[in-house]
C-alpha cells in the first residue's frame, strides 16, 4: 500500500513539474524572444553621424547671387560636400578613390545641408561645421556589424575606406549619436536615412478610423443584442454571425477590402482609410463581445432598481447600466486596438506594401503602417535594415505592450470595484 | 475568483499540515489536552452531556479551525464511536460543515483554513505530519450536500475510487467491486441496465446514491456526510435514511444534517453546535427529549435558528 | 453637462475627421508599378525627387515586369498608373493591348543595363557555368541525353549529370516568377542561348517558332526551379541559408551583396560591372521605363521625374544610379534617349 | 510654394473650411434645440414636470433630433453625390472635342480640371477651355456650397422650430426618442451580418469565374499547384495547374506542428495555473502569458525567417539532416508558441467553470491532486478544451504573416516536416500581391482560396460553438 502510494505521489509531482516547465517555457519563449529582437534591435537607435567642415561656395550653389530660395533648393550641394570630403583627404585624387570616399558619406548628407543653408542663407560663402549623416556601412562597421578582420572581397567597405575611416574616427569626425531620423523620417532605400515616423503617423491614421467606427457601432450592437434584441432568428443569425466573425481569418477581411472598398467604392488603394474600414470590422466582432460580457456582468439588481423607480428600459440601460460596464468595455476596445494595430496581412492586400516616402497627413494619402514596414524592411538585404526592423518591432512591442497593461489595470481596477 | 481559493489549495504530501506538529507540541507541553476554556479571550461554555466514550473511533481535543483570521471552530472536544450514526446539529455557520470536513481533511484543500487542536482516529492524530491524507481519505469517506457525480458513466463513477487506489487486480475484480457498491447503495437495481450511461443522466435521490456508491466502494472506515439530503425530495429523502440504517452496520457515519427530524430518525449520538462551540452532546433520544443546556432547547424547540 | 461634454467631443472628433478628407479625390502624385529589378533604381530616384522638388513623393509598388504592364496597359486616367518599369522591352502583343485600351503614345526610355546573376552562397563551391548546361538543368524538356532528335522529360538531377565538370549537387535553382521580367529575361539569353547549342533545335526555329519557343522557353516544374517570389531580396537571404541552391537575379543585388553571395561564371565571363558594361557577360539586358504620355501634362511632376531620371548626376556614370549598380548606358545612346524623352517621342511598333 | 499659388489654393481650403462649418453649425442648432426643447417643456409644464408624459430632457432629445437628422442626411448625402454632379456639369459645358473623348481620357481632363481648381497647374500652356472649366468647377463649388448651407440651415432650423412648435404636455416624446435610438442600435448590431454577407459575395463572384476557368474537382482534388499561366499571349508560362491539395497538405502539416507545440505546452500551462500556481504566480505568470498572443504576427514572422528557422537548418545539419531554410519546421515551431496563449488561456477558463465540487468529490475519495486533475477536471473540461482547440487549429490555418515569412513557395506534396510546404494564406498573398489585375486565372485562384478558407474556418468555428454550448447546457 505504501509503495504504492508513493508512486502514486511521484506521478503527481512529475505531472506537477510538466505543468512548471510548460509555464517556464512559454515564459521562455517569451524571452528568447524579446532577448533576440532587443539584441539585435537596440543598435538603431543610435547613428553614426560625420563632422564636416563645410565651405558653403556661393560659386558652386548660387553662381548668380540672387539667394532665391528656388535656385538655392535645387543646387548642387552634393559637390559642396564632396569638396568637404575632399578637404579632409586632399592625397585621394584617384577617380575611384574619389567615389569610393564619397560614399562613405550618405546621399542624405546633402539635403540636411540644403535645409540649414535654406534655413540660415546668411552662412553662403562661410565654412560651416555640420554633422551629416554617415553610411550605412560606415554604421554598420562602426556598430561592429561588419567585421574589419574579413577578407576585403567578403565586406562592403574596402580596405581604403576603412583606413579613411580610421582616420576620421581619430580625428574625431565619426561618432555615433541618438537616431531622431529613425522617428522622424519616412521610408527610404538608404538605412541610415530611414524611418519609422511615416509608417507610425500611418498606423495612427487608421488606428483612428479604426476606433471612430468600431467603438461606437461596437458599444450600441453590444447594448442591443444584450438589453433590447427580442429573442428570434434574426438575433441568434447576428449572435451567430458574430461569434464566427471574430475567427475569420483576418486575410479574408483583406480580401473583403479590396473586392468592396477598392474596387466596388472605388476608394484609393494603400489609403488609412481603407485600412481603418478593414480593421474596423476585424475588431468590431471583439468590442462586441467584450462588451455583451461586461453588460452582463452587471447585477441585474441594478438594472431591476432602476425600472423600479420609473426608469424607461433606455434609461435604466443608459444611465446605471452601460456606465457600470463602461471599463469592460473599455477594456476589450483597447484590445482589439492592439490587435489592429499589429495586424498585417489584411492591409497586404489593400495595397499598403509599397515604398511611400513621404508622411501621410490624412487618411486619404498613401501610406503604410508599422507592421507593414517591418514586413517590408525585413525583406531588404542591405545590413541596416536588420537593425532597423527590430528596432521597429521593439517600438511597435512597446506601443502594444502599454496597451495591453492599460487594459489589464482596467480590468482590476473593475474587478476590484465589484 | 472565490473559487480559486478551493483550487489553490494544496495537498503537500511532505509536510501534510503546516501547523499541526506546532499546535501537537504544544497541547503536549499544556499536559492536558482535554479542553482549553479559554481561546482568544472569549468566553466559552462547557460542552454539556458525555463527550467521552471508550474505544473512540474519532477522538478530537481541543479542534479550533480559523478561515484566515476569522475563527470558526472554538475548542470542540468529542468522541466518536464505532459503528454509531452521529448527527451534527446547528444553526447554519455554526462550523458543523467545517468540523466535519476536519475529519478526512478535506479542509486542506481551502488555503487560508487553518486546523489546530488534535483529532485521533483509532489512535493516531490525522493532522501529525506523518499521516498521509490521500490515505486518510480512504478511510473517512465523505458525501456532499449536493450529489457530484463525475461526468462519467455511472460505472466509471464507481470504479473511479477502486481503480486509483489499486483496490482490484483485474477488471472481473473492479466489476465486482462496483457491483456489490452500487447493491450496498440500493441502486443496483435500478441502474444495472444502464451502468454505462452518464452518472448525470440520474435523478438527485440516484445520483446521491451514486455518490454513496461511490464512497463505500473503496471501503471507508467513516463515511462522512454533509447535509446529503436537503438537495433532496423527501421520497429520495427516505431512500438515504433508509441506505444510512443499513450502512450503520459496517460503517461509522457522522452526519451533518438541517432537519432535526433525520437526525433523531437515524441518529445514534447527537451534537448540538452553537457559533462556533460544542454546546451539547448526548444520545439523541436524550439530546430531543430533555435538553440539558437552554440553547439547545431553544432550536429544538424552534425558539431559535 | 455630460451632455454638452459628449456634444463638444463629438465636436471636436468628427471635424478632426472631416479635416483629414480633402474635399475631391484628384490625384496629385505619380504612381509606378513595375520590374522589381528597376524597383530599387527607381525608388532612389524617386526619394531623391520627392527631396529636392515640390512635388509629392512618387507610389512605387514592386509588381513583377509583366503584371506591371499589365496594369499599365489597362487604360489612361488617374485610376491607372502613370509609369511602369521592365526589365525587357515591351512586348508587341503588350503594345497591342495598350493601343487597344487607349494607351496610345507610350515613351520608351532605356535607363540602362543589368546583368542577370546566377549566383549561390559564399560558403558552397563557385560554379562555372555553360549557357548549355543552364538549359539542359532547367528546360522542361531536353533532347534525349543518349542522343537523336527527341525531346524527354528533364531527367537531370545533379549538376553532376548535366556537365560532369560541374559538382555533385543537386539541381534546386531559386528564380523569379513568370510576371518578372527577369524570368523573361533569363529564358530569352540564357535557356534559349544554351538551346541553340542544339543544332537540330535551331535548325527548328526557322520551320516552327512556336514549338522552338516552347521548348527553348519553357522551364521545369518538377520542383528544381524554385519560384522565390519577385522579391529578389528574399532569394539572396535564401540563398545564404541554403548552400545547395542557385539563385537568379539582377546584377545590382549580387553587387549590393558580395559578402554573402558570390556569382556563378558564364561562358567563363565573371559577372562584373565591367563585363556587363562592355556585353562580354552573355546574359545581360537592358532595363526601362514607359510612360503614358497622355498623363504627362495632367499628374503633377511627370515632366520633372523623367528629366530627374534622365539626369547625368542620376543615371550618368558616375551617377547615383551606378553606385546602386546600374550599369550606365554610353554616352551616346544617354543622349539619344534624353532627346527622345525631352521630345516626348512616342514609341512605334 | 509661391504666393500666387497659395492663393489658388485658399478656395479649396475655404470649401473644406465650410462643410466643417457647417457641420459644426448644425450641431450647434441640435444642442440649442435640446435646451429649447427642455426649457419649452417645462415651459408648458408650468414648471411641475409631473403634468409632463416624459421628462423634459426627452423633449429636448426630441427636438434636437428633427433638428439635426433630417439635415446631416442631407448633408450626406450632398458629400457623396457632390463630385460627381459637379463633375458632370463641368463636362457637359465642355467643348464638344473634350466629350467626345473616350472615358479614360476624359477622366484624365477631369483630374487636370480638379488639379487646376485646386491650384496645382501641371503643363506650361493650359486650355484655355479648361481654365474656363476649373473657374467653372470653383464657382459651381462655392455655389453648390453656398446652396448647401442654406438647405441645410433652413432644414435644420425648420424641422427644428417645427418640432418645437408640437411639444405637447401628453405628447409621447420619450417613448419616439427611444424608439429611434433603438432603431440606431438595431443598425449598428447588423453590420456584423453586413460583413459577413460582404465577405462571402467579395469572394463567391470571383470564386465562380475561377471556377469556370478550371473546374471544381481539378481545384480540390489536383495534386499540383504551379498557378503559372502565362500573362501575354506570346509568352510560354508553365502549365498552369490549379490543384490545391499541395496547399492543404502544407497547411496541414504547419497547423499540425504547431499544434503538437501548443496543445500540450498551452494546456499543461492552463492545468498549472489554474490549479497548481500561487496566486501572486498566476497574477504575474498570466498576463506574460498574454504577451505572447499579443505580439503581433509579423514579429513572429520575423523571428522565425531570421532566427529560428537558420537554427532549425544548422541544427538538422549537424544531425545530417537535409533541412531545406524554409522548413515547415520552423513556421510551424513559431505558430505554435504564437498559439500557446490561445489555448491556454481557453482551457483556463473551462477548467476553471469546472465546479468544485467534483474536485471535492474526487479528494474525497482519496484521490491525489493530479488524479483529480486527470480523471476529473480534464474529462469535465474536455468538450470545452476541445473546441478551443479546434479555435486555435482554425487560428493556425489562418495565419499568415508566419507563413508568408518563414514558409516557401514551393508546393511540394510531402508530409516531411523539414521539407519546404506552402499553404493557402501564403498563395493568397503571392497570387494577390504580384499582379493586381482581376481577370487572370492566377488572381481569380486567390478568391477560389479565400473562400475555401473561410469556409474551412467557419466549419471549425461552428463545430466550436455548437460544442460549447452543448457543454454549457450541461452543467447549467
Amino acid at each position: 500500500m505504501n509503495k504504492q502510494l508513493k508512486k502514486r505521489y511521484a506521478a503527481d509531482l512529475r505531472f506537477r513539474i510538466y505543468g512548471m516547465s510548460a509555464v517556464a517555457m512559454s515564459l521562455l519563449f517569451l524571452l528568447l524572444l524579446f532577448v533576440s529582437i532587443i539584441g539585435k534591435g537596440y543598435t538603431a537607435f543610435q547613428q553614426t553621424a560625420l563632422l564636416l567642415d563645410v565651405y558653403i561656395d556661393s560659386e558652386t550653389i548660387d553662381p548668380e547671387g540672387t539667394r532665391d530660395r528656388a535656385v538655392l533648393s535645387s543646387a548642387d550641394f552634393g559637390a559642396v560636400i564632396k569638396q568637404a570630403m575632399q578637404k579632409i583627404f586632399p592625397e585621394v585624387s584617384d577617380r575611384r578613390d574619389k567615389r569610393a570616399l564619397y560614399r562613405l558619406v550618405s546621399s542624405g548628407a546633402e539635403f540636411k545641408l540644403r535645409d540649414q543653408v535654406l534655413a540660415h542663407p546668411e552662412q553662403i560663402g562661410k565654412t560651416l561645421p555640420i554633422w551629416v549623416p554617415a553610411d550605412g556601412d560606415v554604421d554598420m562597421l562602426m556598430k561592429g556589424s561588419i567585421a574589419r578582420d574579413a577578407s576585403e572581397t567578403d565586406r562592403p567597405l574596402k580596405d581604403k575606406q576603412i583606413a579613411w575611416i580610421d582616420h576620421l574616427i581619430s580625428e574625431g569626425r565619426l561618432k555615433k549619436q541618438w537616431n531622431t531620423t529613425f522617428f522622424s523620417a519616412g521610408d527610404s532605400r538608404d538605412p541610415e536615412l530611414a524611418g519609422i515616423g511615416g509608417a507610425l503617423a500611418g498606423s495612427l491614421l487608421t488606428l483612428f478610423v479604426t476606433l471612430l467606427l468600431s467603438f461606437p457601432i461596437g458599444v450600441a450592437a453590444a447594448v442591443y443584442l444584450e438589453r433590447f434584441a427580442p429573442r428570434n432568428r434574426w438575433t441568434d443569425l447576428i449572435e451567430v454571425n458574430i461569434n464566427n466573425l471574430a475567427a475569420v481569418p483576418s486575410i479574408v477581411f483583406g480580401l473583403l477590402g479590396l473586392a468592396v472598398f477598392i474596387n466596388l467604392f472605388g476608394l484609393p488603394r494603400s489609403a488609412p482609410i481603407v485600412g481603418g474600414l478593414v480593421l474596423s470590422l476585424m475588431t468590431l466582432p471583439t468590442i462586441i463581445i467584450a462588451g455583451r460580457a461586461s453588460l452582463k456582468s452587471v447585477p441585474p439588481s441594478i438594472y431591476e432598481a432602476a425600472l423600479a423607480i420609473g426608469a424607461s428600459q433606455m434609461q435604466a440601460v443608459m444611465h446605471h447600466v452601460l456606465p457600470m460596464a463602461m471599463p469592460g468595455i473599455m477594456t476589450g476596445t483597447i484590445i482589439g486596438m492592439a490587435r489592429a494595430l499589429g495586424e498585417t496581412a489584411p492591409l497586404l492586400m489593400i495595397g499598403m506594401v509599397a515604398f511611400i516616402v513621404d508622411i501621410p497627413g490624412g487618411i486619404f494619402d498613401s501610406s503604410t503602417v508599422l507592421p507593414v514596414q517591418i514586413f517590408l524592411w525585413a525583406d531588404s538585404p542591405e545590413r541596416g535594415f536588420m537593425e532597423r526592423t527590430a528596432a521597429a518591432i521593439m517600438v511597435l512591442l512597446l506601443f502594444l505592450i502599454v496597451m495591453n497593461a492599460t487594459a489589464v489595470i482596467l480590468r482590476k481596477r473593475f474587478e476590484g470595484h465589484r | 475568483m472565490k473559487k480559486e481559493e478551493h483550487i489553490m489549495g494544496k495537498i503537500e504530501p511532505a509536510i501534510p499540515f503546516p501547523n499541526s506538529r506546532f499546535v501537537h507540541q504544544q497541547t503536549l507541553k499544556r499536559g492536558r489536552a482535554i479542553r482549553s476554556d479559554q481561546i482568544a479571550g472569549q468566553e466559552i461554555q462547557e460542552t454539556v452531556g458525555e463527550i467521552r466514550l471508550d474505544d473512540p473511533r474519532l477522538s478530537c481535543r481541543d479542534v479550533s479551525v480559523f478561515y484566515g483570521d476569522k475563527q470558526a471552530l472554538r475548542g470542540i472536544n468529542l468522541d466518536i464511536g464505532r459503528h454509531e450514526v452521529f448527527a451534527m446539529i446547528g444553526p447554519s455557520g455554526c462550523g458543523k460543515s467545517t468540523f466535519l470536513r476536519c475529519f478526512n481533511r478535506m479542509n486542506d484543500t481551502i488555503s487560508n483554513c487553518r486546523v489546530t487542536g488534535t483529532i485521533m482516529m483509532d489512535g493516531r492524530d490525522i493532522n501529525h505530519n506523518e499521516t498521509d491524507p490521500v490515505s486518510l481519505r480512504v478511510r473517512v469517506g465523505m458525501v456532499f450536500q449536493k450529489p457530484n457525480p463525475f461526468p462519467k458513466s455511472i460505472w466509471e463513477n464507481v470504479a473511479f475510487g477502486p481503480r486509483i487506489h489499486h483496490l482490484a487486480k483485474t477488471k472481473e475484480g473492479l466489476h465486482e467491486i462496483v457491483v456489490k457498491s452500487l447493491q450496498q447503495a440500493g441502486l443496483w437495481d435500478e441502474v444495472k441496465d444502464r451502468l454505462h450511461q452518464a452518472g448525470l443522466g440520474l435523478s438527485g435521490g440516484q445520483q446521491q446514491r451514486l455518490c454513496i456508491a461511490r464512497t463505500i466502494a473503496i471501503h471507508p472506515e467513516v463515511i462522512l456526510m454533509d447535509e446529503p439530503c436537503s438537495a433532496l425530495d423527501p421520497i429520495a429523502t427516505g431512500k438515504i435514511e433508509e441506505l444510512i440504517n443499513t450502512l450503520r452496520k459496517d460503517y461509522t457515519i457522522c452526519i451533518v444534517t438541517h432537519s432535526m427530524q433525520q437526525a433523531s430518525r437515524i441518529s445514534d449520538r447527537t451534537a448540538y453546535f452553537h457559533l462556533g462551540n460544542l454546546v451539547e452532546v448526548g444520545e439523541t433520544k436524550k439530546i430531543f427529549i430533555n435538553p440539558l443546556h437552554p440553547l439547545t432547547e431553544d432550536y429544538i424547540t424552534g425558539r431559535l435558528g | 453637462m455630460k451632455i454638452i461634454k459628449l456634444l463638444v467631443l463629438v465636436l471636436t472628433v468628427s471635424s478632426f475627421a472631416i479635416g483629414a478628407v480633402p474635399a475631391q479625390a484628384a490625384r496629385d502624385h505619380i504612381s509606378i508599378v513595375g520590374s522589381s529589378t528597376v524597383y530599387p533604381f527607381a525608388t532612389v530616384v524617386v526619394e531623391r525627387f520627392g527631396k529636392t522638388t515640390s512635388f509629392k513623393t512618387p507610389k512605387v509598388e514592386s509588381t513583377g515586369s509583366g503584371g506591371g504592364f499589365k496594369l499599365f496597359c489597362a487604360g489612361v486616367g488617374v485610376g491607372h498608373p502613370d509609369i511602369t518599369n521592365a526589365s525587357r522591352r515591351i512586348k508587341k502583343s503588350e503594345y497591342e493591348k495598350c493601343q487597344k485600351n487607349g494607351v496610345r503614345e507610350i515613351v520608351e526610355v532605356k535607363i540602362g543595363y543589368d546583368g542577370i546573376a546566377i549566383a549561390n552562397s559564399k560558403k558552397a563551391a563557385k560554379f562555372s557555368l555553360e549557357l548549355r548546361d543552364l538549359f539542359l538543368a532547367l528546360a522542361k524538356n531536353v533532347p534525349d541525353p543518349k542522343g537523336g532528335e527527341q525531346l524527354i522529360e528533364n531527367p537531370y538531377k545533379t549538376w553532376k549529370e548535366v556537365n560532369p565538370k560541374l559538382p555533385n549537387q543537386k539541381i534546386e535553382v531559386l528564380g523569379p516568377p513568370p510576371t518578372s521580367g527577369t524570368r523573361d529575361a533569363f529564358a530569352e539569353l540564357a535557356l534559349e542561348g544554351g538551346c541553340k547549342t542544339f543544332k537540330w533545335i535551331a535548325a527548328m526555329k526557322k520551320k516552327d517558332k512556336k514549338a522552338y519557343k516552347r521548348l527553348c522557353h519553357t522551364i521545369r516544374e518538377d520542383g528544381a526551379y524554385i519560384e522565390a517570389g519577385e522579391n529578389d531580396n528574399l532569394i539572396v537571404q535564401k540563398l545564404q541559408a541554403n548552400s545547395n541552391a542557385l539563385g537568379v537575379f539582377g546584377f545590382s543585388f549580387l553587387d549590393q551583396n558580395l559578402d554573402k553571395v558570390q556569382g556563378s561564371s558564364i561562358k567563363g565571363v565573371k559577372p562584373r560591372f565591367e563585363s556587363i558594361a562592355d556585353g562580354s557577360y552573355p546574359i545581360s539586358r537592358p532595363l526601362y521605363f514607359y510612360v503614358k504620355k497622355a498623363h504627362i501634362n495632367v499628374i503633377p511632376g511627370m515632366k520633372e521625374y523623367l528629366s530627374e531620371f534622365t539626369s547625368e548626376k542620376a543615371w550618368g556614370d558616375e551617377g547615383y544610379l551606378a553606385d546602386r549598380g546600374l550599369i550606365p548606358m554610353p554616352k551616346m545612346e544617354r543622349r539619344k534617349f534624353l532627346s527622345d524623352v525631352k521630345g516626348l517621342k512616342a514609341l512605334k511598333m | 510654394m509661391t504666393g500666387t499659388e497659395r492663393d489658388k489654393l485658399c478656395p479649396l481650403l475655404f470649401i473644406m473650411q465650410i462643410t466643417l462649418i457647417i457641420f459644426s453649425i448644425l450641431l450647434a442648432l441640435s444642442v440649442a434645440a435640446y435646451f429649447f426643447g427642455c426649457r419649452r417643456a417645462v415651459a408648458i409644464a408650468q414648471g411641475n414636470i409631473r403634468n409632463l408624459h416624459s421628462l423634459p430632457e426627452h423633449y429636448g432629445f426630441y427636438a434636437a433630433i428633427w433638428c439635426g437628422l433630417p439635415a446631416l442626411l442631407v448633408l450626406g448625402l450632398w458629400t457623396v453625390f457632390e463630385t460627381p454632379i459637379m463633375t458632370h456639369l463641368v463636362v457637359s459645358e465642355l467643348p464638344r472635342t473634350f466629350q467626345e473623348l473616350e472615358p479614360g481620357r476624359l477622366n484624365l481632363v477631369i483630374n487636370d480640371i480638379k488639379n487646376m481648381a485646386n491650384g496645382i497647374i501641371v503643363s506650361e500652356e493650359t486650355d484655355p477651355n479648361l481654365l474656363a472649366a476649373a473657374d467653372r468647377y470653383r464657382s459651381l463649388q462655392s455655389m453648390g456650397q453656398a446652396a448647401l448651407a442654406v438647405v441645410v440651415l433652413t432644414l435644420a432650423l425648420g424641422c427644428g422650430s417645427v418640432a418645437l412648435y408640437l411639444i405637447r404636455a401628453k405628447q409621447r416624446a420619450r417613448n419616439r426618442v427611444e424608439t429611434i435610438v433603438k432603431g440606431l442600435l438595431f443598425v449598428c448590431s447588423c453590420i456584423a451580418i453586413l460583413a459577413t454577407i460582404g465577405i462571402v459575395l467579395s469572394v463567391v463572384f470571383e470564386s465562380i469565374r475561377f471556377f469556370k476557368l478550371v473546374p471544381v474537382s481539378d481545384f480540390l482534388f489536383g495534386l499540383k499547384w504551379s498557378p503559372q499561366t502565362a500573362i501575354r499571349v506570346d509568352q510560354v508560362g508553365g502549365s498552369g495547374a490549379f490543384g490545391a491539395v499541395p496547399l492543404f497538405v502544407g497547411t496541414l502539416l504547419i497547423s499540425l506542428i504547431a499544434m503538437v507545440v501548443s496543445v500540450p505546452v498551452g494546456l499543461m500551462s492552463a492545468i498549472y495555473l489554474s490549479e497548481y500556481a500561487s496566486r501572486s504566480f498566476r497574477a504575474v505568470a498570466k498576463p506574460l502569458l498574454e504577451i505572447l498572443a499579443g505580439i503581433p504576427t509579423v514579429v513572429y514572422g520575423f523571428f522565425a525567417a531570421i532566427m529560428v528557422a537558420p537554427f532549425i537548418r544548422d541544427t538538422g545539419s549537424r544531425f545530417g539532416f537535409d533541412v531545406a531554410s524554409e522548413s515547415a519546421l520552423a513556421a510551424g515551431l513559431v505558430m505554435g508558441i504564437m498559439i500557446i496563449p490561445f489555448v491556454s488561456s481557453l482551457s483556463d477558463d473551462v477548467i476553471n467553470a469546472v465546479p468544485q465540487s467534483l474536485r471535492d468529490g474526487s479528494y474525497a475519495l482519496g484521490a491525489t491532486q493530479s488524479e483529480t486533475i486527470q480523471r476529473v477536471v480534464i474529462p469535465a473540461a474536455l468538450p470545452g478544451i476541445v473546441s478551443g482547440i479546434l479555435l486555435a487549429v482554425s487560428r493556425a490555418v489562418g495565419e499568415t504573416m508566419i507563413v508568408v515569412m518563414a514558409a516557401g513557395l514551393s508546393a511540394n506534396l510531402t508530409l516531411n516536416p523539414f521539407e519546404t510546404v506552402t499553404t493557402v494564406t501564403v498563395q493568397i498573398v503571392t497570387l494577390l500581391t504580384g499582379d493586381q489585375e482581376f481577370d487572370s486565372a492566377k488572381t481569380l485562384a486567390a478568391f477560389a482560396l479565400g473562400l475555401l478558407l473561410f469556409t474551412v474556418t467557419l466549419i471549425l468555428n461552428v463545430i466550436a460553438l455548437y460544442i460549447v454550448r452543448k457543454y454549457r447546457e450541461e452543467y447549467e
